[in-house]
């Protein structure tokens, strides 16, 4: 195992201490429980936009921590959800009493913490939501599974969801506003290399020199399938049309119901996307695949998104969540309204993200 | 003899040197179906648990068991850490007051937790977790207590029911957790979480024969 | 070789059509001679700041074209310095009549070709400056090679002189400028692994299981020395010191005298740093080192800035100077003074970077 | 007989015929000490000057030369680019006008093309430089006209000056380009830029014998 750090078990605690001494004007960081929050929480009046999940995909979600995206973040060890006291702790400290939305990515123990976590808050008075983003396309179903996996979504909706948080959106419309952009938005992603758990200490599995794994988790978990190096033209346009092909995706998820005071299951359904869909196109790096592979991608992306109708509004293109230093991308496509372009383009000020301030 | 305080601080420090002995086999388990890191983070949910119990050495049972809970949920992470948290908190709450246990009350705590696990997991028998082994334990030791047997006995017929429990989870296909990505991939490995599950209520009845 | 890519000798093509797609508000991209170019160039009144080199160092320099940095950037093949005609051509399409500086990082191929493509520039009547960028510690004399490389600080260099031009500086001033972040700022870099030039198609070293490589350039050249891996906080210190702990550097470089309408020798001094400097600590990563991992060295790095009386006043950490997708770091430590503090501080909108706009 | 326009074409196809032949080599000769580009950039370089010929076969040796020249700066990049592109460009300037070439006016040529390397990267005799192989093939055949040797004797020399010129580079400690961040370790490798030049001389040789 080759990586710059000092003791494995050491790695996330150092991180926090660095990004702490890195970024002082823009979030602190709490240890024990740990959590990294905005430098000028509670905002007042403000919904806090809380989330969380194991650490190795940096930027998200600590450095999407700051002014219009998130008002805290929740790491866990590496690859491993985080914990319910840190979830409350941070629910505490950023909490302006506008309540707080916990974004939740569908993995079965990030769900059960953050719902214990949720429940916690609420005997202490707190406000709390759980909206869930599942939008890996590489799970087809949820009736077999734990169903689909939050990934690239999960960036997109902090932002927009941050960024009405910060205009001033109450609990309810921002959560509404989450779950609005998680059934909105769809992934997939493949990984060239896997990726070492600097605990585990040797990669999460096996790719031969002319092998890739497509469908791959952001957890270095194995894929949808392995199969023979492609070109990245190829690899494009599997990735793209398992997303624009995908038909409408129903499951069940558990929300709190405030005024029955009790978690509800709620049925949600994807629509698929359809010619003349206004697109947001991010292009995200696993961790290892350099820039001027991804603009690679983009040119491929573009084309099949014009060939098949739908307009890109915005993209992303860049690192923003990874697996470690794992080479591979994703593909996330969000079918944009009004509402979301504007919150998309609304200013944000965080470590992993900035512009317009 | 009732089941004393000081035995139930006994069977959690047990618990943690079992779980710190099978830390590498269950994080094995969970590489080949999960993420690799259920014995790592069980193991640092049984120090935190360890570090904890000072403080509540002359407290109730159920106080005890709570306290265990919460040091796990807070500590262990992932799906193992809600569960079994809820599960000793569940466990707690059912023996709440009591400075010593009979047979009822040990039945008792084990249902409340295995009612808690399923409560916060919602998964069915034959889904390929925890449930799997927990559930027949459950059941074979409300039978031996019926058939008249004593709390050793009666835990040690759990025991098997458990280890079978998990064993029986090999051929399955998972359909909960993060196993259930894998689909057919996921048959014909031991299911990590039913197996940390064995190994617990195993260290109960060897506390308990202890005893006698 | 594991690459997201279709056709090795179509990387370069391929990703400028990407980046064009990508970024039409921010820039245009000129093919054959190819370069990157400023949207709204030529920018009326505002000096041109230009720069180049091989590709394969992304988001360094295409990625730093926009407002408030460069107005257009030359990439060559993958590691392999761009042409004079790219350079002409560049400057020929953004110089507004206020004059173009070249920003180019001191490797024999660069600094020739942009001397030649001055040369070319001034007999179309275009004012020119080149400006070198020498500041990697690793090469120790400048009488017996080709002088320290241009690595970490060109990054600086071109956000700093950047907002310098777009602030309405003269070519002169401007000129000045680099030569002063230059002459204050210093680098050193370390290698995990080595990286692949997809036209090569195999690593450009090698590299044990438990060794590591100092003093590396961003070029997959091999370093001053290879040992074994040590520690985050011990490599820290390795890169750390030798910056800091370097003595005065002297050499003479070329530079176009405008009086004399001639190229000359100019001797150019670089101070150590002392104590109660003000200093902006860049840790950068190779391309595949990941966000976890540069906190890391982060938080050492500061713990030694402050041992040795260093005052980071500002900092940037991430992926700003690559070397595609080499594992490894990189620390820039330069001297700032309140007029590059301001300038640093100034909106800058780029691909790369961004921030206040 | 002198050298004609066509010969000058025909020197400056199989030049990149030899390149391109050496593409391999030339690389592998770079990668020891210095970015594995050699060989890939000069094959790139001369397929550029191949496409420009057409455009000048009716010119002067001058134009195409120059023509050569602007080609190579243009498409090689790197160290070579400007070096090799300055050469021709050079040789070109030293016989603008001319159609017939004698041996003087080759004479003329290499002793620009080399000026015009020095000029432009001013690397010293014995630096491990391209300069150690055109420096003693350019006083070679200055030496060999004055003692009365034709056109295509005075080149074999020149060429065998430079082959020797270029096998001095292996024991040399590189003092300019990239191979000088390697101190100590440069030594050992023959200098690919040497090699190069070696082979382009050896070639306009070759069309001056077959001339004859
Ligand atoms: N919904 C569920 N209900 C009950 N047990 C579950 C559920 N999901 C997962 N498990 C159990 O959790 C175990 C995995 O725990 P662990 O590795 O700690 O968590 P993670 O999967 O988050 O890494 C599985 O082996 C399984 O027994
Ligand atoms: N300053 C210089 N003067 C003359 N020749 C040089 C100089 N620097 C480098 N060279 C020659 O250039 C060759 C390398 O060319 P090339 O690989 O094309 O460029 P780069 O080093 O930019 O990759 C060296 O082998 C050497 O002969
Ligand atoms: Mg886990
Ligand atoms: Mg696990
Ligand atoms: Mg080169
Ligand atoms: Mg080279």
């Amino acid at each position: 195992m080759k990586k710059l750090i000092n003791k494995p078990e050491d790695v996330v605690k150092e991180e926090l201490e660095g990004v702490a001494l890195a970024y002082p004007d823009l979030v602190k960081v709490h240890f024990d429980p740990d959590f990294v929050y905005r430098a000028d929480a509670p905002v007042k009046g403000k919904v806090a936009v809380i989330s969380g999940g194991g650490s190795g995909h940096e930027p998200m979600h600590g450095g999407f921590v700051g002014v219009g995206m998130l008002d805290a973040a929740c790491p866990g060890q590496v690859f491993t959800s985080p914990t319910p006291d840190q979830m409350l702790e941070a629910a505490k400290t950023v909490n302006s009493g506008a309540g707080v939305l916990y974004i939740v990515k569908n993995y079965t123990g990030d769900v059960m913490n953050f719902e214990m976590a949720a429940d916690l808050a609420r005997t202490e008075g707190i406000r709390v939501l759980n909206i869930l983003i599942d939008d890996d396309v590489a799970v087809q179903d949820s009736l077999y599974t734990a169903g689909r996996r939050g990934v690239g979504t999960t960036v997109l909706a902090e932002k927009i969801v941050g960024a009405a948080a910060e205009k001033g959106y109450d609990l309810k419309k921002v959560a509404d506003l989450c779950r609005k952009v998680n059934i909105n938005g769809r992934s997939m992603g493949m990984a060239l290399t896997p990726c070492t758990v600097p605990m585990a200490g040797k990669p999460t599995f096996e790719l031969a020199e002319d092998e890739m794994e497509i469908g791959i988790g952001i957890h270095g978990e194995p894929g949808r399938k392995r199969m023979k190096l492609k070109t990245a033209d190829e690899i494009t346009e599997m990735l793209a049309l398992s997303i624009i092909e995908d038909s409408t995706y129903t499951r069940t998820v558990r929300e709190w119901d405030e005024d029955k005071g009790e978690w509800v299951d709620v049925t949600l359904v994807d629509p698929p996307f359809k010619a003349g869909d206004q697109v947001l196109a991010f292009v995200n790096s696993m961790g290892g695949t350099p820039d001027i592979e991804l603009a690679i991608i983009y040119r491929k992306l573009h084309e099949i998104c014009e060939k098949k109708g739908l307009k890109i509004v915005r993209n992303l293109v860049g690192r923003y969540i990874t697996s470690l230093e794992m080479q591979g991308c994703s593909i996330t496509l969000l079918k944009m309204d009004d509402e979301m372009i504007e919150l998309w383009d609304a200013p944000v000020k965080t470590p992993g993200l900035r512009w317009g301030i | 003899m009732p089941i004393t305080t000081a035995d139930v601080l006994a069977c959690l420090r047990k618990m943690a040197d079992v779980i710190h002995e099978n830390k590498e086999y269950l994080t094995e388990l969970d590489s080949a179906i999960g993420d690799a890191d259920h014995g790592i983070n069980m193991d640092r949910g049984f120090q935190s648990v360890l570090k904890k119990l000072p403080s509540v050495e002359d407290k109730d049972a159920g106080t005890i068991l709570k306290t265990a809970g919460m040091a796990l949920v807070s500590s262990v992470g992932g799906a193992g850490g809600p569960l079994y948290g809820t599960a000793f908190m569940q466990a707690g709450m059912a023996v709440a007051g009591k400075y010593e246990l009979e047979a009822e009350d040990i039945l008792a705590a084990l249902e409340a937790a295995l009612k808690g696990v399923v409560m916060r997991g919602k998964a069915n028998l034959g889904d390929k977790t925890m449930v799997d082994a927990i559930t027949p334990a459950v059941a074979a030791m409300r039978e031996a207590l019926r058939n008249g047997a004593g709390t050793a006995e009666a835990l040690e017929q759990a025991t098997a029911a458990a280890e079978k429990g998990m064993k029986d989870t090999i051929p399955m296909l998972a359909k909960k957790g993060r196993a259930s990505y894998l689909g057919e991939r996921s048959i014909g490995h031991q299911d990590p979480g039913a197996t940390s599950s064995y190994l617990l209520i195993r260290t109960i009845a060897e506390i308990a024969r202890e005893k006698e």
